[in-house]
């Protein structure tokens, strides 16, 4: 039971630990890799996204409501991630600074309650970004929301089912689907950004390349460090939140998970 | 760690006049920024600012340093948009190429529509943000909650919103304590070296996040927890004739201003 | 006979991954309609007794009682319960849940499911009551700990339950506002709910309560009546636990002073003190 | 001349973006080698004030000086600072930063990179003087709020700083163990420890302080000896903020036995009240 509180306390593990929350939280991006700012969109790409992303999310709403009528305890532990979640994008932002890139922490969060709950939870997590650290946008929420929230996850759950089904190795399922999520939100952000900023010569195609581009530099080790982030977070869970996991109905007591070091 | 939005909007000036007439303002000006054209854009900035900082009295320093910020990023962000490239085979019909370098087989050029573009987003992104400042300033969440509950959002929304806020404060309050705490035995030497402290706090932050999550769940248990969360609050607003006014004449006269101009 | 309003019967309590029971075939009987208080050393289960009274934690063994009948464990009558039963507890960060002071007073009132004007009527009177006006519309996040720990009693007096657990109440508070709080749960008694708190203050045991209950190691070792419980010297003095500065007092008084009173009790306050010795100046 | 280890300058603090200072222009000089006390009501600024002592918030204007010099806030002068000075925070589950009880009395001796030796022989000092031996191993999360406070101070006590700043250090404690704690702060200081303590128990302060600084609303409005500050009677009051129970017995005594001692102030413990009622009954 101690075992893995103390590998927390290695210095290498500190360090890896450490390097990846620097890396995930640290590293500012261009254009809010994962944001798009307040204004940026053109309003008919605005009310676009806005109009795809709402029946997703009253979908999610929908499944949660059913959820949590029988399990009205689960709404904290929902409350819990999102502001788990929250707070590790606001460590590193000294005071007021408005931005930077970080961990989206969508993948686990996939993995734990469905793509369902987590479009709207990470609506949520958006929501007090923008709110409490004018970070993203109020207007973009729709597009932003729909790349962090919504297809992110899917992809996410997507990728931990499948590798389940086929591998078994649940490590690396869980490694996977965090990176991937992570992954996939910048694609579609670079897309989002490409199809309102179409370039004069080559179009929508160019001009992803570009944002894409520009992402990928810091883009793709941060998606690393967020997989590797997740495997530990989840090692963790599975000793110390084993009720709360059991209470999700995720892991059935007789699977062994996470007690090896 | 703090977050400057949330005590502000706590203690500015504005609390007591009505989150309604504050967010209609915010709204309608938003609405300005995203239909018009820079001229009115530096204008919104400039009659935002006043909100902000003389009437609200937001410290100077901290609303412009958001502001910087935000410009910053949207700095960050323009290449993408100036720099264009094309296939060398075609440069020379380039009318859209400012000045330009081929490399390889690809020309890399400064295209004047991207530059045009990128004028009109960074000017109308600010103009939109310091509306939306506005608005973060002046109008604490609970408030925005009270109205989210207003106008029928589900219930599910705004409790999960609120539980959501207590716990983010709850888990900053424990993240700045335990630094502070490792301050304060001069604990931040050694983690400097081996890459902040910050790979302590993580691993710390989550576990004393757990623990205060169960502590909570027990504590929602023993306070009637009913699976719904609600709270009654006394808060009486005025409006104000008085900014009523300006604000309706400031948007008249930027829509007057759009006018004119286009 | 006075009936118990909560019994625990050989109850037993271990925390999962502890080796060591918190509490140890406890046995305790609390009296409906009197102010009870547990004394006890630090870790000696204090607290895990007040989380068993209110339902949070379950028992491995042994059965607790409320007005006679067995808790059940399922949600309904849990929130049953809770209905009847405030818990304050020792950590006021870990009771605050709401995101201003005014709007964590009115939780509990709103999970009772009072119509609003009563809501408003009540919650005004507790921040009076708790000197809190000042603050009601501030952010939790923005009082210091002392204030914290006046609205989460705040929190829970508001409700008033038919049983209310105070988990050492006065730490953190300044003199004036234990007084004040003193003389709430006065009020709060006065309107028939039953008090037990847990404390560490001596004096403010020995003048409160109608009963004290002392615990070790998980167990109930000693009750009774104040005058009772500290006149067991043998088991005190065992227990290297003290008596109270007023109790100490009158022992250390010329014993012809004392003598005048017969074999009453000694005075449990300053005040009741300072009027025997008046009355032994003007006969 | 005394020295002045630590003195406030008219230092005014607010709290981020709060409307209301927690120190207002507040002077306070901390005598060197003694043991002081900080009194007030909740939300006064004690805890604020405690929390610039350590350099660990800036003062907005005014001066802090640390050995009569100004203290710098570069991370180089703020290390140096807090090797000498050393912090107990009001709330236990603040301080405790490690997994179990021994780690987290050796984080500060490690980060004082001391020799191993050295800090296994201090660790194990410290678990004894806090009566922690039985739970050393135990994670924090298994302990009770009273036996965190404990491992919270025993953190702190054991690096031996030159100033030792204790946020209520006696909330939560058992009374055997708050007799304990002051016997080990007796000892810390007979080494030559400064101490400064916020509280809210007046008989300690009376009994314990050698100075007591009053803070009201930010400021410092009373200062001196025990018995001079609570002699103030007419400030006291004015505040309603009482007076130790032990004073308060001395002025109930019939006024012909308080006589036979001349003038002195009244006795600051038991101990020395009964000396005091035994020499009387034997002259
Ligand atoms: N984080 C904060 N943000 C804003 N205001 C604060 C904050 N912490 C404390 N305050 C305010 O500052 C004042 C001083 O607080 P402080 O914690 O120093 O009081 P204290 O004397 O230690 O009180 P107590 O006896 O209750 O511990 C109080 O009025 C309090 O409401
Ligand atoms: N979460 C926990 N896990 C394991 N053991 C625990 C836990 N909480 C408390 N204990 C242990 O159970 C015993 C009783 O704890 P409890 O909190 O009831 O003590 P208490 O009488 O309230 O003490 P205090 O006066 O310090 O508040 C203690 O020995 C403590 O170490
Ligand atoms: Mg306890
Ligand atoms: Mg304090």
């Amino acid at each position: 039971m101690l075992g893995l509180k103390k590998l927390f306390f290695k210095p290498t593990v500190l360090f890896f630990v450490g390097a990846s929350a620097c890396l995930t939280v640290g590293a500012a991006t261009p254009a809010q890799a994962m944001h798009i700012m307040e204004g940026y969109l053109p309003v008919g790409w605005a009310i676009f996204w806005w109009l795809v992303f709402f029946p997703c999310f009253a979908l999610g709403l929908r499944s949660l409501h059913r959820l949590t009528k029988e399990n009205p305890d689960l709404k904290l532990l929902l409350a819990l991630a999102g502001a788990f979640t929250f707070v590790l994008s606001a460590l590193k932002m000294p005071s007021v600074t408005g931005s930077s890139s970080h961990p989206t922490g969508t993948g686990l969060g996939a993995i734990l309650f469905g793509p369902m709950a987590m479009s709207v939870l990470g609506t949520l997590v958006l929501v007090f970004q923008a709110l409490l650290l004018a970070h993203g946008g109020i207007t973009t929420l729709g597009a932003n929301a729909m790349s962090m929230a919504v297809i992110g996850p899917f992809f996410a759950w997507g990728t931990y089912q499948l590798l389940m089904q086929y591998s078994k190795k649940q490590k690396l399922a869980i490694f996977l689907a965090a990176a991937l999520a992570n992954l996939i939100t910048y694609v579609v952000t670079s897309l989002q950004l490409a199809l309102a900023f179409p370039a004069e010569n080559g179009g929508i195609l160019v001009s992803f390349l570009k944002f894409a581009g520009i992402f990928a530099v810091t883009q793709i080790p941060l998606a690393i460090s967020e997989g590797f982030l997740t495997v530990l977070v989840w090692n963790w869970l599975s000793v110390y939140g084993r009720t709360e996991l059991e209470q999700l109905n995720l892991i059935k007591p007789e699977v062994r998970i996470g007690a090896e070091n | 760690m703090h977050i400057y939005i949330d005590t502000l909007a706590y203690t500015n000036r504005l609390r007591d006049l009505h989150p309604i007439q504050k967010l209609a303002l915010a709204i309608a000006v938003l609405f300005i920024a995203f239909l018009s054209h820079p001229p009115t854009h530096i204008a919104i900035l400039f009659w935002m600012a006043i909100w902000n900082v003389a009437y609200a009295r937001i410290p100077a320093e901290i609303y412009l340093k958001m502001i910087v910020v935000t410009g910053v990023f949207l700095l960050i962000s323009l290449p993408a948009l100036v720099v264009n490239f094309t296939s060398a085979a075609v440069y020379p019909l380039q009318a859209d190429s400012l000045a330009g370098v081929a490399l390889g087989s690809w020309y890399f050029y400064i295209s004047r529509t991207g530059i045009s573009t990128a004028l009109e987003i960074t000017l109308r992104s600010l103009s939109a943000v310091s509306c939306l400042f506005f608005a973060l300033f002046t109008v604490p969440f609970s408030e925005i909650l009270q109205l989210l509950r207003k106008i029928g959002c589900p219930v599910l929304l705004t409790e999960l919103l609120l539980l959501m806020y207590r716990f983010i404060f709850v888990f900053l309050q424990t993240a700045t304590q335990l630094w502070i705490a490792s301050e304060s035995r001069n604990g931040n030497r050694f983690w400097k070296v081996a890459w902040s402290s910050l790979g302590m706090l993580v691993p710390q932050l989550f576990f004393n996040t757990f623990k205060r999550y169960r502590q909570l769940s027990l504590t929602f248990a023993s306070r009637g927890f009913t699976g719904e969360f609600r709270v009654w609050h006394s808060r009486r607003y005025q409006f104000s004739l008085r900014y009523a006014l300006e604000a309706f004449l400031g948007c008249f006269a930027l829509l007057g201003l759009e006018f004119l101009i286009f | 006979m006075t009936q118990w309003l909560l019994e625990f019967d050989k109850v037993y309590y271990t925390y999962p991954a502890s080796s060591i029971p918190a509490l140890n075939e406890l046995t305790l009987r609390l009296p409906a309609g009197k102010k009870s208080v547990l004394l006890g050393y630090n870790g000696c289960g204090k607290s895990t007794l007040l989380y068993l009274a209110d339902g949070l934690y379950k028992p491995q063994r042994g059965i607790i009682r409320w007005q006679g009948k067995p808790i059940k464990y399922d949600r309904r009558s849990l929130a049953k319960l809770r209905e009847q039963v405030g818990l304050v507890f020792q950590d006021p960060e870990q009771q605050l849940v709401a995101a201003t002071v005014e709007e964590d007073i009115s939780y509990g009132l709103c999970n009772l499911g009072l119509p609003a004007a009563e809501i408003e009527q009540r919650v005004a009177q507790a921040l009076a009551d708790f000197d809190l006006q000042e603050v009601a519309t501030r952010p939790i996040h923005h009082l210091s700990l002392g204030q914290k720990k006046r609205v989460a009693l705040a929190g829970v007096t508001v409700l008033q339950p038919q049983l209310l657990l105070l988990d050492e109440p006065t730490a953190y508070l300044d003199p004036l506002q234990v007084r004040q709080l003193i003389a709430n749960l006065q009020t709060i008694h006065a309107n028939g709910t039953t008090l037990l708190m847990a404390t560490h203050d001596l004096d403010l045991a020995y003048q409160w309560a109608d009963w004290i209950f002392v615990m070790h190691q998980g167990k109930v070792i000693l009750e009774g009546s104040a005058a009772t419980v500290f006149s067991q010297r043998t088991i005190l003095e065992d227990l290297q636990f003290g008596l109270p500065l007023i109790w100490e007092v009158w022992a250390a008084l010329p014993s012809e002073l004392r003598s005048q009173f017969g074999e009453c009790p000694p005075p449990k306050t300053i005040d009741e003190l300072r009027r025997l010795l008046f009355l032994l100046n003007n006969p």
